[in-house]
This record gives C-alpha cells, structure tokens and sequence, in this order.
C-alpha cells in the first residue's frame, strides 16, 4: 500500500453544509483509498474563510482545498493563493464525463485561468407566497415576468389586507450581488472592459435602477431589515421577496407549512441578459505535485456528479453538473417533485460571474454601493441620484490605472 | 422620598427591571425550545406549539462538538486566570507597597494598556505566534490574555487597603518580597482575587474574537465559536440550536455568579473601589 | 540579648527632616521607653532601627556592630506594632509560629503541600510546635492557638503580637505603641505583663508611646522627643522632678506642670503672681522667665499665692483645684487627696513647695535656683 | 507621600531590586501582549501594508490624510463619541439607581443582584441575535411594549435616526449589572454612621440622604465606574458587528468597527492601524479627561 | 435644654438582651455620664434616646414629655459620635453649618444652585454663617472653617464635632465616647473644654464612657453599667467611695482597688491576711465575704500587714507598691507619693485606713460595717 496522502480541506457555510461535507469525504474516502481527506474547523461564512485562508498564506499553513464564496476569487487570485486547474482538466481523461457546461465552468475563470470550479451554486430568484398572491388574484402558475408586473402584483398583496405588504427586494445581500442581478439583467456590467470606469450608471444601470424605484412606489416596497422582512415572509405576512435560490432549504423550513411556496425566474428584461451566480468555488492551494493530484481528484469528485447530488440533496443549491438533472438515478426525480428547485436550473443559461472589483479598495466599494442602495431604499434619494453618487465615489476608489 | 414609597414600590421597580434584563433571556429559552417552522410564527408565542428542544440542543451538542468547547472553555478560562492571577499578585504588590523608580511609569503602562481594545494587537499577536508555531494550539488562546492590566489594577487599588505594618511583620519575620506576596498578600486578597477571577471567567469564557483567530483546529475552539457556527448569514441561521448553544454556553457563567456573587460583592468592595 | 546604640540617625522624607542627629544608647537588657507626641518622629526610628528604612545619617549598632546595611531579615530583631499586624487569615499558633518556620525551614520545606514529604520537615514542624506552645503557655494563649486574630478580644491580640516577637528570641524587642489599641483596664494589666516579662528575659526592649505615664510606668529609662529630636533621656523619677527643658517638663507629667511667669530682680530674688518667692537664681537672663510648679507641690494653707477656686475634678482618691490667679490667663491646677478638696480649700491660698518648683529661661533652659530657705514650707508674703 | 528612593540605602536597593523582580513577569508579557503590538501597528500605520501582502511600503502619514478625506472616518468619530456620551451617563445613572434600590429592600437582594448582573455573564455574540428579535419591527418585545403604552413604534435597527441608541440600549443592559456590583460595593464601604449624623442634623429623607452622604460618599466608586464603563463603550464592537454592520447608512458605523472592517474585512491593514492609533489616542485623551475630572471632585476618605 | 428621662428600657438584638430595665433620669442642665465596659449596651442606650434605634419596653422622654415615638430629627438632640461622623467632602465650616441648613432653609432654598436664586435664601445663609463663626470661636475652628476634616488632627476633628452639635443649641448632647480617638494629652485638655461648656450653656449632657477617669472627672452623676443593666448611679466621689457592689467597687478607681478575702468571726469580728481587724461587720452571711481596699488607703507604716515590696512603679508624683503577701495571688498595691516609695518603704508593713474598707458579702453585695475605733488610724494586730 502507497503512503496515504493527507488531503486538508476547509468549507465555509457551516451549519447548512457540514452533514454534506460529511458525506462527500466518506464516499469519496471509500473510493480513493490511498486518500485520507481531514477538514479544518469549517467558517461560518465567505467572509470567515477568505480571512483565513488569507491569515493562513502569511503563515504559510493554507488548506490543499477550500470552498470560497464566488467573489473571492479575485482577491485570492491578486495575492497568487490559488493553483490554475485546467491543466489538470486537460490531463485528466474522465473531465469530459464529469458534465460541467461552459458557461458554469466561466464562474470560476479569473484572470483568464480557471482557479475554481463551482460547487454548490445560486442564482437570484424571486419566492411566492402562493396563499397571498391568490388572494390578490395572481396565477401561480402565470408567474410575472417583469419588475413592472411583479411590483403590480405585489401592490394588490399590500392592499389585499391590514398588516401584509407586497414585496421585499434583498438588495443586502453581501458584494453587491442584488444590485449586479438587477444590472445584468438589463444586459449591463459593473465596469468597463478594461475596468477603469465605472459602467453602471450606463443606460443599462439606468433602466435597473428604474427596476428598483418601480418595486419601491409602484410596489410598495417597506424599508426594512433582510433578517426582519426575510421573517415577515415566512411569517406568511409578505407576498414576494426576491432572494439567492440558496435561502430555499431555509424556507421550507420555517414556512413548516404555513403556506404554499413557489419559485419564480428573476425578471430579465435587457438584451443579452444575464444574472450573476451565487454560492462557493472547489479551489485549489496545494503546492506539493502529489498533493495536487489527490487534491484534484477531491474537486472533481465534490463538484462532479455524485457530489453534485449529494449537494442538492442536502442544501438548495445547485451543482455546477448538468449531468444529475438528467439522469433518473441521480437527480431527475427529486427535481421533479420538488419544482422550485429547478427554477435556478432553469436560468443556466443566463448565468454569470459574480463581479469582484479590482484592486486594494474592492470591498470598500461594495461598501460604497450598499450604502448608496440603502439611501435609494430608504428613499431618501431618488434612484437616478443615487446612482449618480455610487458611480462618482465608487469611480474614486478604482485603481488609477492598471499595468 | 424611595423610602416613603416603600417597599412594595421599590420591589414593583426592582421587578419591573428585573423583567427588562432578563428579558433577553427568557426569549432565548423560549427560541431555544422551538422548531424553526414557529420562530416565526405570525403570532409570537413563549412556549412552543410543537417542542423541538431535544431536537435544538442535541443539534448544539453534535452539529458542534459543544461539549468539547466547553471543557475547552473551562481549561482556557482556567489557565488563563492561573496566568493572571500569578502575574498580575506580584505587580499589583510592586506598584502598592514598594518603594522604587519606575514605579509610576509602570503603573502609567499599566493604564495606558487598560485601554487596548482586544482587536488592536490581533494581527502583530497572530504573526508572532505563528513565528513561534504557537498558532492552533490552547497557547495561542492562553498567552495573549495571560496578563491582565484590569487585574493588576483592581488589586493593586486593593493591596493599597492593606496595613503597612502587616508588610513590616512579615519583612522582620523573615519573608521575602516574593513570600510576602504568597504567604501574606495572596491570602488576605482571597475575596479581592475572588471578584477578578469571577470577572476574568466572565470575560475570556465570552471572548470570541481572539479564539477564533488563534485557533483552526474544532477540538482547540471555545464555546462562543460554537455558537457562532449555527449563525449563518448565506442560507439563514439556524435560530434554535443557536439559541441552544448560546443557552449551554451562559449557563456556567450564570451559575457561577449565583453561587459566588456574595464573595464578588464583598471581593469589590474590600478593593479599591470604595 | 544585645545592646542597641543609635549615633547620630537624621532623616529627611522628602524636604522635612523628621529625625535629627538622634543618639540613643540602650545598653543589653534595659527597657527604654521613646516618650513624644504623635508625628515626632518615634516609629521612624524604631523602623530604622528594624531596618524597614534607611537612614540618610548616623550609625545603627547592634551589640555593638553595625547592622546598617543588613536587612530586616538579618538583624535579628523582634517588633511589634501599633495595630499587633497579625496575619488575619493565619490561625493564633500559624501567627507564632511563622517566625520560626521562615528560620528553621528550608524554602522547600515550607512548600505547601510538597513540603510535608521532604525529609527533616516533620521533625522541625515538632520542634516549633513545642517552641510555640512554650510561648504559649505563659502568655495564657494555650487554648486560643486554633483560633483567627478576628475571633479574639484586643488584649488577647496583643498577646499574640508579643508571643509572635517573642518565639524567636531576638536580640532586642521593639515595640510601637503595643497598647494604645487596649482599654484603659487592660492597658494597665499588659503593662505589668510586659514588664514582667522583660524582667524575666533580661530583654533590650526599645518601647515608643505617647502616653507618658505608660512610660514613666515601665521603663528603666525614657527619651523624650520632639519633632525629630531627642530633649532628654533619663530615669522617669529624675525625668519628672529635674527635667532639663520646660518641654520636657511640660511634657511630663498628667495634669501638667503650672507655668507663670516670675519676675527675677537683679538681685537674684524671684518674684510671681505679686508674690515674693523665696529663691535665688542664678544666671543672666532676666526676661521672659517662668516657673514651673507640679499640681501636687501645691496645697491649699493658711498662707500663699490668693487665688479663687473656680472648680474642682475628683479623681476618686484624688482631686485637681482649678484655681484662677489675677493676672493668669491658665488657672492652676493644685493635686490633693480627695479628703482634702473640702470646704477649708475654697477661698484658701495656695502654698507652694519651693523644693519642687522649677525655674526656666527664655528660651525653655532650666536655670539654677536655689530655695531660700531650704526644706521651708512656709511662704513669706509680701505686697503686690 | 512614599517616594521612590531606590538605592539609597541597602534595603532600598533591595527593595527596588525586589520590585522589579515581582513586575517584571507581568511587564514582560504586557510589552509583548499589548503595548509592543500596539507598537506595532503605530509603525504599521505609516505603511501601505494589505494582509496577504508580501512586502511592506513606507508612505509616511498617507494613511491619516486619507483617514482625514475620509467621511465614513468622521461620522464614526462621531457615532462613537455619541455612542459614548449616551452610553456611559444611562449605565452610570441606571446603574446608580439599581444599587441603590437593591441596597434598600431586604428580601430578593440576591434575586435582583443575580438578575441585573447576568447581561453582564453572558455572551454578547448570542444575546446580539436575540436582541435583533426584541426589536424586530412587528413581533418584538419592543415594539409590542411601546404599542401596549400607546408610545410610537419605529423599526429600531433600520431608523438611521434611532439605530445608534437601540445599540447604546443593549450596550447599557449589558453593562448596567457591572456597575451596579461596583457601586454596591461602594455603598457597604459609606460609614453607616453618617447617616444616622445626618438624621439628627434635621435631613431624614431619601434626596437630602442621597445628596449629602451617598452621592459624595461615591465619588471614589463612581470614578472607577465611569472610567470602566467608559472604556468598555468605546470598545463596543459586537452588537454592531452582529446586528447593523454599521447600517443604515453608516449612522452606527463605530471607531472599533471601522477599524475591524478597514483591516480585516476591506484588507486594508494600514489603514485600519492608523484607525486604530487614533482611536487609542480619543480613549486616552478622553478617560484622562473624565478620570481628573471626577477625581478631583471626588473625595478619598 | 432639657431633662432627659429613661424608663425601663428593654432592647434585644435577636435573641440577646442588651438593655434590661435601664432606668435613668437626667435632669435639666446635669451632666450625666454613662460608664461601662465595652459591649454593655451604653451606644445602643445612646441610640435609643436619639431616636436611631427602637425600643422593645419602656418610655423615652425630654423635657418630660414621651418621645417614643418621634424619629431622630424631630427630636432635637445632638450627638457626637465616637468617630466624629464628619462628612469627609465637606468642608469644617459646611459641616457645623449643615444642621442649620437642614432646620432653617427649605427645602427649595437647599437646592444646588436654583436655592440660591429663591428669595430670602442670601439672609439665611448669611444668619447661619454668623452662627457657625459664633460657635466655631470658642472652639478656635476659626481659621479652620475652610479645610476637610483629613486635615484636621484628631483633637480638631473633635471639635468640629462638638461644634456641629452646639451650633444648634439642642434640647441635650448625647457624647458617644468622643475623647477616645484623641492622645492623652488632647483628651486631658477637651475634657476640660466640654465642662467648661457645658457650665457656660447650663446643657444636658448624656456622655457615654468606658474610661472611668473621664467620667469621675467630667460629670455630674456618673451611671455604671454592666451586661445591659444600671449598676449605680451616683455622684464620682460616692461612686468610689460608696459602691453599692463589689462590680462597681473594681470597675471604678485606677490602679483598680485591692481586693481579698475576709473571715468574719461571729462576733462581728474581722481578720484577713492573718491579722485581726478593727471592725466589726453586721449581716448574716459568713461565706466568700471579701475586703476592699484602695491603693491610697494602704500606706508603709511600722505596724500592719506583713508583706514583701515586689516593685515600685513610679508614675511622677506618685508611685505604685507592688507587694506581695503569704496567701494572696494577687499583689497588694499601694500608692504613695512618690517622695514616700523610698527605701523605708522596701520591707516595711502596710497600714490599712479602716474607714476607706470596704466589705462585700458573696454576692459582691456591699455590707455594713463599722470600724472597730473610727478615726483610729492605727492597727491592732493579733496572732494568724
Ligand atoms: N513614608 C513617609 N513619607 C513622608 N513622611 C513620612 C513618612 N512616614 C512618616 N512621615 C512623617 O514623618 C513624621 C514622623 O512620623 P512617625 O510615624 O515616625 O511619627 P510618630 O512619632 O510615630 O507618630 P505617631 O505617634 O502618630 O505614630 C510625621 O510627620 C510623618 O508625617
Ligand atoms: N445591630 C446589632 N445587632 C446585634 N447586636 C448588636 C447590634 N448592635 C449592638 N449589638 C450588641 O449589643 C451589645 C451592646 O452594644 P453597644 O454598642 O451598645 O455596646 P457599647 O457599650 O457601646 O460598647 P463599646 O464600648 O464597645 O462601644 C453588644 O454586645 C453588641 O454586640
Ligand atoms: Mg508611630
Ligand atoms: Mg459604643
């Protein structure tokens, strides 16, 4: 027997994940005997684990493998942390077989290498309550296709009864990812190609930041807090909120019944629309050849279709595989039976990165814009002005210029 | 004028405040004891329809290895007040009762470091400790608290209350300055040290920032951490075995309070705050 | 036992000199009680003395040899405070016995725990159990050695800070004001304690109090200080009939002296209060001068210095007469036995003993003076 | 007045010696725990150090003119001060009152000490995630209570008006119970004896007790109190972190968050040391300021 | 002023009774002070009168009229406490001002700063200065009134005290020990000041004591107490010369009186320490009857009881006879003048003075005895 090779992995996500991960190393341990995989104390979040793996690399101590949030990426990529894997996939002859299509593979392409591959991934979408949206005379299954239609809907859910409101738009969600959904959407981007100018306050921005003054008067959108209105929602007290497909285990289980649920696709109105995936990236930061070797195997087999299923399994994400919504064995049925999750399946086709800004300032920036969305929701100042104020202090803090 | 109103007043305030701090409490047994579906239920309700408490807490207890954080807890909080207390006796006795230069520098030192928020010295403490291949072990939890300045200085306020004729004695007995802080300074502090050891307990149980920077390792982290790990921004909290954790993790504190707090009380007054 | 000289000691606290050039000799197994108001200085020395604080002058001997580099430890001498500084949380016999154990035991020895097991340790720890139950035994403290300092009545206490000096049989006792914590009662019972107790160990004890008839009471000698100064040693009877200095003679003796001035004609004839004295000084100052008179060397008679009595204390087996004088801002203060602060005292002049009254010059010096007509008890009166 | 006169004699150069062999273990590690990283990070704060980077660049006080261009520095400036000034008077004032109240009835004394003083043992991190349920804006405890009273009701943690105060409310449960004990401890130090003076000088009532015996009795304990309380409110970092992350609109953005979030979340360690330098120069300059204040009214008996 | 009466005060504390049946009645402008030792109930009797503490049996009144059931500050009384109970943070002018404040302003006008805007608030505060300076005069506080008590010496606390209870001219002073704190010297001098006080203001003073000197010299009545109960209450010298019980016969006098036991013949007849004496004592019981002597009622004579000098202990003016005799435990003390303790005192017999013995049955109660020849200073000796 060939000396076992110690393989050490660290995931974030807890609490949702950790029965998953669980599960992943024992099959995975089972099949590749001469690999033994230990988990480090798992993070609570992106924000946990990309600090440490970041304290990790000045002492030199990083995992082989981690699963980072999708907009990490970039900030591990500047500071040289993680190992290009398409070597290893153009080595590899099972890569093939392993059924990642190329627009969710380009989720973890940074600075044209491939540093990631999807594990489990989101994208936004938009939860019904189906009680409240019938009793303001919508169709459930004629869910509304543009913010216009679901601000209306939301408008007859407020005014259907005392203490109810219509719609919650997550604009919180962390780097910016609600308000990149409502700019891509329009068919825009964050910053110009070469990203020394801000590109969202372009029309595109423009139009998205009219998506969200219209869900704000037309749809009677309150001012609140994502955890209070997350928990009017489930409280059966809210009829629409727009949120990441991954809050749908969380959902289900804190609804416990109280009213039907339903998933609907994020409205993409622009020309060449897309929407930016949520969720984490397999990554590799081993070194050491033999190391890597094992460490691609475990990516491979985390983000591949077995992994994949366990992943749906366990969680409400979905895999970065299309093979396991196909086949009957894997996935076929569970999709079937349980149709909100295959709305984010359903918007594949539409999906893209999830924009780090460069350089030092990159998170201050996504500081800048919460703070900005936040005035806009508040009301405090007119979408366009807004805007207008994002793109001038998130402008001054892009790196003056790149080399 | 409260002594008019009497007492039956007074108890109505009392209780009335009472309810406010313990409010916090109460929510947190009653989230505690619940099932994720009713946490937000429309209508709050203290009691649970449908009781999930044997299902939250042994969630706490095997999601995390709670249990384990909670002896780590006590071998940290432990040694860590061993530390304290050791080092911090024989400087609160230096800067009370003898007479040197530097003295008041030190003590100015002393103060400044009162200050220090835990956050500040984080990043050169974590480069230091990794240079000396402390990090991911109890050390790394254990060094940077083992000096306490509030220590030094609520026992230095105390040891200045003790006569300096007892120090005389003990000098023309034969004692060292060394014998003097353990044979008579240690003792006669007893109630004093009680009253820190319950404060520092308090402090580095509850202390989360630095643990979670020191340590990677599951079987090395302290109970805060546990309660952390049910927090989930991402993919939503899980409320119950949270609130359960955090339930597990005060209920040493709250028990050590009840059981020690006429010694506290006495300890803080014999020092220098009166 | 050993003798104690003190040569020349000053020292300042900061710019205040709290002693100045005091020189103390007390020779091996005499009690010298250090006599002075409070803040003159008394604790200092014997601190000094204990070696708890340097000197900035002056020589510290101990039997002769210079000590003033050793520390406390080394000198071998035994104190006990003001306040008894027992260990509150020790038992009555940990208290004696620590002296002994930080001598007789080695630092491993003494460990908790561990101590027990080292070899020698049981046999020592006997040996102070026996030394300690020595003490014990006449200090009465036999059946109070398993009890805290907290649980025992102040005299008790005291006895337990002289058994803790005692157990190690120092070379000199030092003592800060032992008594002033007791009540009267007990005051007066320690006292004949202690001296018993010196008598019995031919001890050099070195005794400080502001009460002086606590000192005229046990010492062989008393020192009498003030501000940072040594005025006067001497026996305590000599101290109170021949004091050198009006402070010392003020200072000494409970009620105090009466002090009125005299006019002194160039002569050498005194004169006080209208009334000629019948003495002789000597000596060149002729301004400023007083006399002092002690209570009990004035007695109501036929004849003497016509005073009114404005109030007399009884004392139970004595009496004071406060009687005011014309031209006397004090009223004089005359001592009788009670039997006799009757109805003859009230209007009767006061006679004064020309043997005991004192005369003092200007600056506090005490003259020569020489009765008139020695061992006389009669005054002559002449006119205003 | 016991100066320091090392050397001067024998048993003064032992003394000295001895001192310093009894702080030195604590010295040791408070220079290598606490002031040399604070060190530290002051030389950081001249850098344009990231956490990660591999070299370090010296930019002299680049840092600071940033942090003065800096709105989101000032208005945390701003919030902490108010933080502060909010903060410390109401645990101080409720503190007060409790010990006094608590100190007045002779039966539950331990019910009530144990219950104001639990905040004080429990975990901030937990009871920040309850909290955020008192105030949630329809079904928490908060609101239902206003409601019940008939008195307006806002969504605490989203108002940029009321956010700060609702943290300075939890930041005032948790220490309340804190100083509380202490001032407990101060009151069974007043001379009982005083007051029974003041009753036969004519002043029985409760304010003439408190105003001429308990208040100035304090002064001591209420020196400690404030300067405690004072330094743990400028630290307060938890409930912002955990429940408004600053928000809305950065109206709780606090010194020690910025700090945090500058050098550990944003990356940028230089600047959140020059943060940090300045923080500690406001704590200083402000528990000085307080403490001389207080101590000079105060009396030592 | 005015009279004070005590009627049967019972208090307990829990279980143990503290004051059983006190009874004392003061009248207006007497100076009664309140002797005993330490624990027998003379603080809580104090505090009973001033209303701080309740009583569970009797009557409380002033001026003849019950005050049972008015609290402390209705009362008008004024106290000065052991410990002075100065406020620390006042100054020695605010705290002799503040129980006028406390009577004269009302409660708007004591306000921090709005009291001084209210109308007729100014004229106030200037009366009660002129107040504070009329009594703070007498008392030289004067050019203390603007320090805090911490710096102030013990003697000038003491006064602060005293002033802050004269200031308001209450109905009497209650004095809870209030010379104890003070050196021997101070207490000698505030003695006399507070009965030159108390003459001046013709006030009523309680004055509770455990130094039996201070309450013989001071007061009018003295009232021993013992275990919670009244013993005596008598005029100083009646008290020591007239106790009714052996308790009161050893509590009062210093150096205590000599005590030893009697045979009584049943003749009447008298002999102690081998010697017949010339008394002839009446009552029946002939068991534990013991004699009491004080120590100036026993000289060196020729004749007497044949003792040997232990120890001279000379106090100044006077000196002490330590003797022993065959039989005794106790020593036998004698005080002479110290001109007497000289060498014929060493060996010589001591003389007794037959009026001044006492005889005290074995209940310590005092029995009626007569001298064999009154006025006979002589002793008739006999065989052992
Ligand atoms: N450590 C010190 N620093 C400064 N001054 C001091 C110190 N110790 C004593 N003094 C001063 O020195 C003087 C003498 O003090 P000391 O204690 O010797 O007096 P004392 O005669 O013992 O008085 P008491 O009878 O009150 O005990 C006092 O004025 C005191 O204030
Ligand atoms: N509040 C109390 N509770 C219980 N016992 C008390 C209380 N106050 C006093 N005593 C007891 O009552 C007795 C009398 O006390 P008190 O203070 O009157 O004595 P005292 O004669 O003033 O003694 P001292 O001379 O020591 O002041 C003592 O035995 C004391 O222990
Ligand atoms: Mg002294
Ligand atoms: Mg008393």
């Amino acid at each position: 027997q060939s000396r076992e090779i110690e393989l050490s992995v660290q995931y974030g996500n807890a609490a949702t994940v950790r029965g998953l991960m669980e599960e992943v190393a024992t099959v995975f341990m089972r099949q590749n005997p001469g690999i033994r995989v230990t988990y480090r104390a798992p993070e609570a979040d992106y924000e946990s684990i990309l600090q440490r793996n970041l304290r990790d690399a000045i002492t030199r101590n990083l995992p082989d493998v981690a699963f980072h949030g999708l907009n990490r990426q970039r900030t591990l990529l500047e500071r040289d942390i993680p190992v290009d894997l398409r070597p290893f996939m153009q080595a590899d002859p099972e890569t093939p077989s392993l059924g990642y299509s190329e627009s969710l593979l380009s989720l973890g392409q940074v600075g044209g290498k491939q540093i990631g591959i999807g594990f489990a991934l989101s994208t936004p979408v938009v939860y019904y309550n189906v009680d409240l949206l019938r009793r303001a005379g919508g169709d459930p299954d004629k869910l509304p296709t543009s913010w216009e239609e679901v601000a209306a809907l939301a408008r007859a859910i407020h005014g259907s009864q005392e203490g109810i409101s219509g719609l919650f738009f997550d604009w919180t969600i962390t780097g910016n990812w609600s308000w990149q959904s409502l700019v891509f959407s329009r068919g825009g981007s964050m910053l110009n190609a070469d990203e020394t100018q801000v590109a969202f306050a372009d029309a595109p921005g423009r139009a998205a930041a009219r998506d969200l003054g219209t869900m704000l008067t037309e749809g009677r959108m309150p001012d609140g807090r994502s955890n209070a209105m997350m928990g009017e929602f489930v409280a059966g007290r809210m009829g629409i909120v727009m949120n990441s497909t991954a809050q749908l285990g969380r959902f289900n289980r804190e609804i416990g019944g109280r009213f039907p649920l339903k998933t609907g696709r994020f409205p993409i109105p622009g020309p060449n629309p897309r929407l930016p995936a949520g969720g984490n990236v397999a990554m590799m930061f081993a070194r050491d050849a033999a190391k890597q070797q094992a460490a691609w195997k475990f990516i491979k087999f985390a983000t591949g279709p077995v992994g994949g299923t366990m992943m749906v399994n366990h969680t409400g994400y979905m895999p970065a595989t299309t093979i396991p919504a196909a086949r009957e064995d894997l996935l076929g049925r569970f999709y079937r039976e349980n149709p909100n999750h295959l709305t984010a399946i359903s918007q594949q086709n539409v999906i893209t990165g999830w924009y780090a800004f460069p350089g030092q300032n990159a998170l201050k920036i996504t500081d800048v814009i919460n703070d900005q969305m936040q005035a806009i929701v508040a009301q405090r100042s007119t979408p366009e002005a807004g805007l207008d104020r994002m793109a001038t202090e998130v402008q001054a803090l892009l790196p003056r210029r790149r080399s | 004028m409260v002594d008019r109103l009497g007492p039956l007043f007074r108890h109505a305030v009392l209780l009335l405040g009472a309810a406010v701090m313990l409010a916090p409490f109460v929510l947190m047994l009653s989230l505690s004891v619940k099932p994720a579906a009713e946490i937000f239920a429309p209508q709050f309700r203290l009691l649970p329809e449908q009781w999930s408490a044997w299902e939250n807490y042994s969630a706490a207890f095997t999601k995390v290895p709670l249990a384990r954080f909670l002896m780590n807890g006590f071998i940290v909080t432990f040694c860590i007040f061993a530390a304290q207390a050791v080092t911090a006796l024989p400087m609160a006795y230096a800067l009370a009762k003898l007479r040197w230069r530097g003295r008041d520098t030190v003590f100015g030192l002393v103060l400044l470091a009162l200050l220090v928020p835990p956050q500040v010295p984080a990043i050169p403490l974590y480069i230091g400790l990794w240079q000396l291949g402390l990090l991911d072990t109890y050390a790394a939890i254990i060094l940077p608290s083992t000096v306490s300045v509030f220590g030094i200085f609520l026992m230095r306020q105390f040891f200045r209350t003790v006569p300096n004729d007892l120090i005389a004695a003990a000098r023309m007995d034969g004692l060292s300055e060394l014998g003097i802080v353990w044979r008579i300074m240690l003792p006669t502090a007893a109630p004093a040290l009680a009253a820190f050891g319950c404060l520092s307990f308090i402090w580095n149980w509850n202390e989360f920032f630095w643990p979670y920077i020191a340590v990677q390792s599951e079987h090395l982290m302290t109970p805060p951490l546990g309660i952390a790990f049910f927090s989930d921004t991402e993919s939503g909290t899980s409320w119950g075995p949270l609130m359960a954790a955090a339930t597990v993790t005060t209920a040493p504190l709250a028990l050590a309070f009840l059981l020690a707090q006429r010694a506290f009380v006495r300890g803080v007054t014999m020092s220098g705050v009166k | 036992m050993a003798s104690v000289d003190l040569i020349g000691i000053g020292k300042k606290f900061g710019a205040t000199d709290v002693l100045r050039d005091v020189t103390l000799r007390v020779a091996d197994g005499e009690f010298l009680a250090i006599l002075g108001a409070s803040g003159c200085g008394k604790s200092t020395l014997l601190r000094i003395l204990a070696g708890l604080e340097g000197t900035d002058q002056g020589e510290v001997r101990l039997g002769g040899i210079e000590v003033g580099h050793l520390r406390p430890k080394a000198r071998d001498l035994a104190m006990v405070f003001q306040s008894y500084a027992l260990y509150p949380y020790m038992t009555v016999g940990q208290n004696i016995a620590l002296p002994l154990e930080m001598r007789r035991l080695s630092a491993w020895q003494r460990l908790p725990l561990l101590g027990r097991l080292m070899p020698g340790t049981r046999a020592a720890r006997e040996n102070i159990a026996e030394d300690v139950a020595s003490v014990a035994g006449p200090l009465q403290l036999g059946a109070l050695l398993g009890r805290k300092p907290a649980q025992l009545s102040g005299g008790q206490r005291q006895r337990v800070a002289l058994a803790r000096a005692m157990v190690r049989q120092p070379a000199a006792f030092l003592m800060d004001e032992p008594l002033s914590n007791l009540d009267a009662k007990l005051r007066i019972e320690a006292r004949a304690e202690i001296v018993a107790l010196q008598r019995r160990l031919g001890a050099t004890i070195l005794y400080v109090t502001h009460d002086q008839e606590e000192a005229m009471a046990m010492a062989d000698r008393v020192a009498v200080m003030q501000g940072g100064r040594v005025l006067q040693v001497a026996a305590p009877q000599s101290l109170y009939d021949d004091p050198v200095s009006l402070d010392v003679a003020r200072f000494v003796g409970s009620p105090p002296m009466n002090v009125f001035p005299v006019r002194l004609h160039s002569s050498g004839a005194v004169e006080a209060l209208g009334t000629a004295l019948p003495f002789h000084a000597t000596g060149t100052a002729r301004e400023g001068i007083v006399m002092g008179v002690r209570p009990e060397a004035l007695r109501p008679a036929e004849q003497g210095i016509a005073v009114t009595l404005a109030r007399i204390e009884r004392l139970g087996g004595e009496a004071l007469l406060y009687c005011t004088a014309p031209g006397l801002a004090q009223p004089l203060v005359a001592q009788v036995e009670a039997g006799e602060a009757n109805d003859h005292a009230i209007g009767a002049p006061l006679r004064l003993m020309p043997r005991r009254a004192l005369l003092f010059d200007g600056d506090g010096k005490r003259m020569v003076c020489r009765a008139g007509s020695v061992g006389a008890m009669a005054l002559a009166s002449a006119h205003g | 007045m016991a100066e320091a006169r090392a050397g001067k004699w024998p048993g003064g150069r032992a003394e000295a010696l001895a001192a310093w062999a009894l702080a030195l273990p604590a010295l040791i590690l408070m220079i290598l725990m606490l002031l040399g990283p604070v060190v530290a990070v002051l030389l950081l704060s001249f850098t344009g150090w990231s956490l990660g980077d591999a070299e370090m660049e010296w930019i002299g006080l680049g840092n600071y003119e940033q942090l003065a261009a800096d709105p989101v520095f000032w208005t945390s400036l701003r919030n902490t001060l108010i933080y502060v000034g909010v903060s410390v008077p109401a645990t101080v004032g409720l503190g007060l009152g409790a010990a006094l109240l608590v100190e007045s009835v002779g039966r539950f004394r331990s019910f009530y000490r144990a219950a104001y003083f639990l905040p004080v043992a429990s975990t901030l991190l937990a009871m920040a995630l309850v909290w955020e349920f008192m105030f949630h804006p329809t079904v928490g405890f908060v609101n239902q209570a206003l409601r019940t009273l008939g008195l307006p009701v806002t969504d605490w943690l989203n108002n940029p008006d009321v956010a700060l105060l609702a943290i300075a409310v939890i930041g005032v449960w948790q220490n309340l119970g804190l100083a509380m004990v202490l001032f407990v401890a101060g009151l069974q130090g007043v001379p009982k004896d005083l007051y029974e003076a003041l009753a036969l000088d004519g002043a029985d009532g409760a304010w003439e007790r408190f105003r001429r015996v308990t208040w100035p009795m304090l002064g001591p304990a209420l020196v400690f109190v404030v300067a405690i309380t004072a330094i743990r409110s400028f630290q307060v970092f938890d409930t912002v972190a955990v429940l408004t992350e600053g928000g809305p609109n950065k109206s709780t953005e606090v010194l020690l968050y910025t700090m945090v979030q500058e050098g550990f979340r944003f990356l940028r360690t230089a600047y959140g040391a020059a943060i940090t330098v300045v923080f500690l120069v406001f704590t200083l300059a402000i528990t000085v300021a307080q403490t001389v204040i207080l101590d000079r009214r105060a009396h030592y008996g």
